[in-house]
């Protein structure tokens, strides 16, 4: 089971890290794509049927709507001349270095892989279901115990909407 | 241990792209990809050993259930992603129509 | 824009259908097997967007489309909102959000509440807004492209 | 009492909603209702800072406490809460009413008081929450529409601001929900004041010292304190007027500088390295922005830059406080320099306000940013001359006017704990600020004839009345603010925010209640 996470997890860097040093944009964004299927698969297998759902749709939604953007502009990227930014790489290197070393330390002595120990959500699953009447805790954790937050996300894709409109109108004066 | 560490180097890759890289759609890729390793970072959290979904059903009665709460908190944040994508994307194509490119060298205000 | 080939488009007359029915099943069921409205409402807009990229429309047609989903969209939060408050004006101590309509009992179809009208609500609204967003920036491409 | 709390919510979104529904039919419908919102929930902050006992606490859902863990999202109206709510809700109104005349030049009027309302509900909302999450959602939602805001008017310029303000944005959340990964992982919770608690029931190492860093330059980068200023210039100078007076007056100071105060204070123990740090930033904010700010030329670059000095101001205020409080110094010097910066945070939001809108109401009559091309409005636009001079005399600190009060306080404070370098630093950028004030005036409104606007076939006239009302109100309380000083105001409306602050083990107490 952790193997295979570390599996998929390495599949996921590399992803990454080819979506990221692609010359052509558009393998750079089916290489996206490797990154987020992969987290729907991680999610599966960490027993979180609803967000795999949710991720693999979404995911789909995104690629379209990313492949639609590319394929009507120029997908070559200009190169970087590399004496410029040399110095700024080797920054961001020994940045990546440092937050790896620190975050080795300090998270040493917390709960390790799959030893999670419940404070706020023992209340969720003990008498959750009996509580919100739902057979899904997942949704009665989304819809009542923190519904709040939920109309928070829904208003936040509302403003997305809103804000996509906004920018895409063509005449900003009258 | 190794699975949070992979999860934090893919955060940094992320981070990497977008601090270095000089091109709109990458730096939202980059973005995104750091927004998928902390989604996972949270469900990783609420993983426990041999546990299932949380979802009752008539069959086995006493289960362990993995944690609910970060998978909440995850769906949230999946959508909150989404939404900053696609307004970063929306911008983007935007930008790209005023100066038919999306490199940031060619773009006045964003070297830098 | 242009609409794709006859082969395409008559596989998606069939396969659209039940992505849409899928979708209803999954917003319907969100609290009794995963899934809910954000899913449920990503599969609808997924199917949406499937037949316009397969058939092709007029970008005048598209718009008012878009004005009528961005309506439905605005509506469908404002319900959530109005079920939400509702539990403070007739629920039981009138406190924001709360579970005010009977539970039931677990694993039935009408149970949980105001659960299931939350996700319909949500779900409503997920696919509105997605369909909204696609049609906003295909508009914005016609509309560059004249 | 708990009914009116989630209104500071409801009421911005369902007006939100509302307009994208009904202000599709019915024009007009925006400009009106988001005034009468705001000032309704001005009206209301009032009523609850006079007439209401709290801390408030609402537990959304009703969920009750499950042994004595609290298991739902909590909602927390205390003095500090309040105070900011005030803030908000005031500047909020009058951009909204200034922006009946000023937005009626542009397209897509529903969509600009859509977000608006959705802007506001976003900050109310972060202020009033008493949860990690809670706060992260509601931040999101008012940072998102801030970025849409910034490209609203979308030339060139504003989106290129709004793409860089959304990278570095969505950034600083992804550090703030990685942060609250942390913790969640350490203490098994969400609700602040339970985190509070198990912060110290258990000893942790140093992963509350990575969080602590972590969450503070995320929050750092939404407050755009020096080493993550970058986005503030070009996104405060693109947006429309009344939004750059939302965004310096309110949003950096409702979802960056005080969740800054509410997590450092009342959810981590305060500790010297970490007050250190904070005070350190403070102090490179309020000198090197005020350096950047005075050669600059575009006038609403220069207020933008300026804006980070004085938040460094408000920020060296808290930290010179959280400094003695870590060291168990003298309570009375922290509760004077905690004072001094929540009173400059208020006098900011009005100021500074007051002065963007001074800037649109210009560029509204003339097209004109850049201060070498104006001057000579004095007699052409009395009012907006007079409420600008006033603001500008505030900002820099002359006697009646309110600034003068708080950086006052503030350098009084820092002399009593002995921390005479900043207070000497602190004097010297209030010099620089009258100096760049002195400019702005200068250049702006005098200095050239009037009749050169004439010759060059511009007609320059008072601006519409909405937003003349909305500058002379805000000047006034500029003036008023300064009775914050008499003791018996003071103690109604800043020290129950002080106590928040000073008193901070107290809060974990009050919410969980036990």
């Amino acid at each position: 089971m952790e193997l295979l996470l570390i599996v998929l997890l390495v599949l996921m860097i590399g992803g990454a890290i080819f979506s990221l040093e692609a010359k052509d944009l558009l393998s750079a964004v089916i290489a996206y794509g490797i990154v987020g299927f992969g987290l729907v698969i991680c999610f599966l297998l960490l027993q979180a049927p609803d967000l795999a759902l949710v991720q693999i749709v979404i995911e789909a939604i995104t690629l379209i709507i990313m492949i639609a953007i590319i394929l009507n502009s120029t997908r070559e990227e200009i190169k970087t001349k590399w004496p410029k930014t040399i110095v700024f790489v080797i920054g961001v290197f020994i940045f990546i270095g440092l937050f790896l070393y620190f975050f080795n330390r300090t998270t040493g002595t917390l709960s390790a892989f799959g030893e999670h120990v419940m404070r706020m959500s023992k209340a969720y699953i003990l008498p959750g279901a009996g509580k919100t009447g739902s057979a899904n805790l997942v949704t009665g954790v989304i819809f009542d115990y923190r519904g709040y937050d939920t109309l928070g996300e829904a208003t936040i894709l509302f403003t997305a909407v809103i804000g996509v409109l906004t920018v895409l109108r063509l005449k900003g004066r009258k | 241990m190794i699975v949070y560490f992979l999860c934090i180097f893919l955060f940094l890759v992320g981070l990497y792209g977008v601090v270095t890289k000089r091109n709109l759609i990458k730096i939202v890729i980059g973005l995104a990809i750091m927004e998928y390793s902390v989604n996972l970072f949270l469900i990783l959290i609420g993983y426990v050993k041999g546990g299932t979904a949380p979802i009752l059903s008539n069959e086995v009665t006493k289960r362990v259930f993995v944690d609910p709460l970060p998978q909440a908190m995850v769906l949230t944040a999946i959508v909150i992603g989404l939404a900053t994508t696609t307004l970063l994307l929306a911008i983007a194509i935007r930008i790209y129509k005023k100066y038919g490119t999306f490199d940031i060298r060619e773009i006045k205000n964003l070297k830098g | 824009m242009k609409g794709m080939t006859v082969i395409v488009k008559k596989v998606t007359q069939i396969v659209c259908g039940i992505i849409f029915l899928y979708g209803i099943y999954i917003i319907i069921h969100g609290h009794l097997t995963p899934g809910g409205g954000f899913a449920g409402g990503a599969i609808i807009a997924g199917a949406f967007i499937l037949l316009i990229l397969a058939f092709g429309s007029e970008f005048l047609a598209l718009k008012k489309e878009e004005t009528r989903s961005s309506i439905m969209e605005s509506s469908a939060i404002l319900i959530f909102l109005i079920i939400a408050v509702l539990g403070m004006v007739i629920g039981v101590g009138g406190v924001f959000f709360v579970n005010f309509l009977p539970k039931g009992t677990i694993g039935e179809l009408i149970s949980a509440g105001v659960i299931p009208l939350y996700n319909i609500a949500v779900g409503m609204e997920v696919a509105a807004a997605l369909l909204t967003i696609f049609l906003a920036l295909l508009i914005y491409r016609d509309e560059v492209l004249k | 009492m708990d009914v009116f709390i989630p209104l500071f919510v409801v009421l911005p979104l369902a007006g939100a909603f509302l307009i994208a529904i009904i202000g599709s039919f019915a024009k007009g419908f925006g400009r009106i209702f988001t005034s009468i919102i705001l000032a309704f929930l001005t009206g209301l902050s009032l009523y609850v800072i006079f007439k209401v006992e709290y801390p408030i606490i609402l537990k959304v859902g009703g969920w009750e406490l499950f042994e004595k863990i609290p298991i739902a999202i909590y909602m927390v109206i205390d003095g500090l809460s309040i105070y900011l709510l005030l803030i908000i809700n005031i500047v909020g109104f009058f951009s909204a009413f200034y922006s009946i005349s000023y937005i009626k030049r542009f397209t897509a009027e529903n969509n600009y008081y859509t977000l608006f309302c959705l802007m506001a509900a976003g900050m109310n909302g972060v202020v009033v929450s008493g949860d990690i999450f809670n706060i992260y959602v509601f931040l999101e939602m008012a940072a998102i529409s801030s970025y849409a805001l910034v490209a609203f008017e979308i030339e060139k310029e504003h989106l290129e601001a709004s793409f860089k303000y959304q990278v570095l944005g969505c950034l600083s959340s992804l550090f703030i929900l990685l942060s609250i990964g942390f913790l969640y992982w350490k203490t098994s919770t969400l609700n602040i004041a339970d985190i509070s608690r198990m912060i110290l029931s258990t000893e942790g190492g140093g992963l509350v010292t990575f969080a602590q860093v972590i969450l503070l330059s995320g929050f750092g980068l939404k407050a755009a304190m020096i080493p993550f200023h970058a986005w503030l210039p070009d996104a405060h100078s693109s947006a429309p007027s009344p939004i750059s007076s939302m965004l310096s007056g309110v949003l950096i100071k409702a979802i960056g500088a005080y969740v800054i105060l509410r997590l450092f204070f009342n959810m981590f123990v305060i500790s010297y390295s970490i007050s250190m740090v904070i005070t350190i930033i403070g102090t490179l904010s309020m000198v090197i922005g005020g350096i950047l700010a005075i050669g600059q030329w575009d006038i609403k670059r220069l207020l933008a830059y300026s804006s980070i000095s004085q938040m460094g101001y408000v920020i060296l205020g808290v930290g010179i406080g959280m400094l003695v409080l870590s060291q168990n110094g003298d309570k009375s010097i922290a509760t004077l320099s905690i004072t001094g910066g929540l009173f400059h945070l208020f006098n900011h939001a009005v100021f500074k306000g007051l002065l963007f809108l001074n800037a649109g109401a210009v560029e509204y009559e003339t097209g004109i940013r850049d201060m070498k091309k104006l001057g000579g409005l004095s007699a052409k636009m009395p009012v907006t001359t007079s409420t600008s001079l006033s603001a500008s005399m505030s900002i820099s600190g002359i006697p009646p006017f309110n600034g003068f009060f708080s950086k006052l306080i503030i350098i009084i404070a820092a002399i009593q704990a002995k921390y005479y370098v900043l207070s000497i630093l602190a004097v010297f950028i209030s010099i620089i600020t009258l100096a760049m004030y002195l400019k702005v005036q200068r250049f702006t409104f005098f200095n050239k004839k009037e009749e050169d606007w004439d010759m060059r076939g511009i007609s320059v006239r008072e601006v519409p009345f909405t937003m003349c009302f909305s500058m002379v109100f805000l000047a006034v309380l500029c003036l008023v603010l300064s009775l914050l000083v008499v003791p018996s105001i003071r103690d109604i409306i800043l020290t129950p925010a002080v106590d928040v602050l000073i008193n901070a083990g107290q809060y974990s107490t009050a919410v969980l209640g036990h």
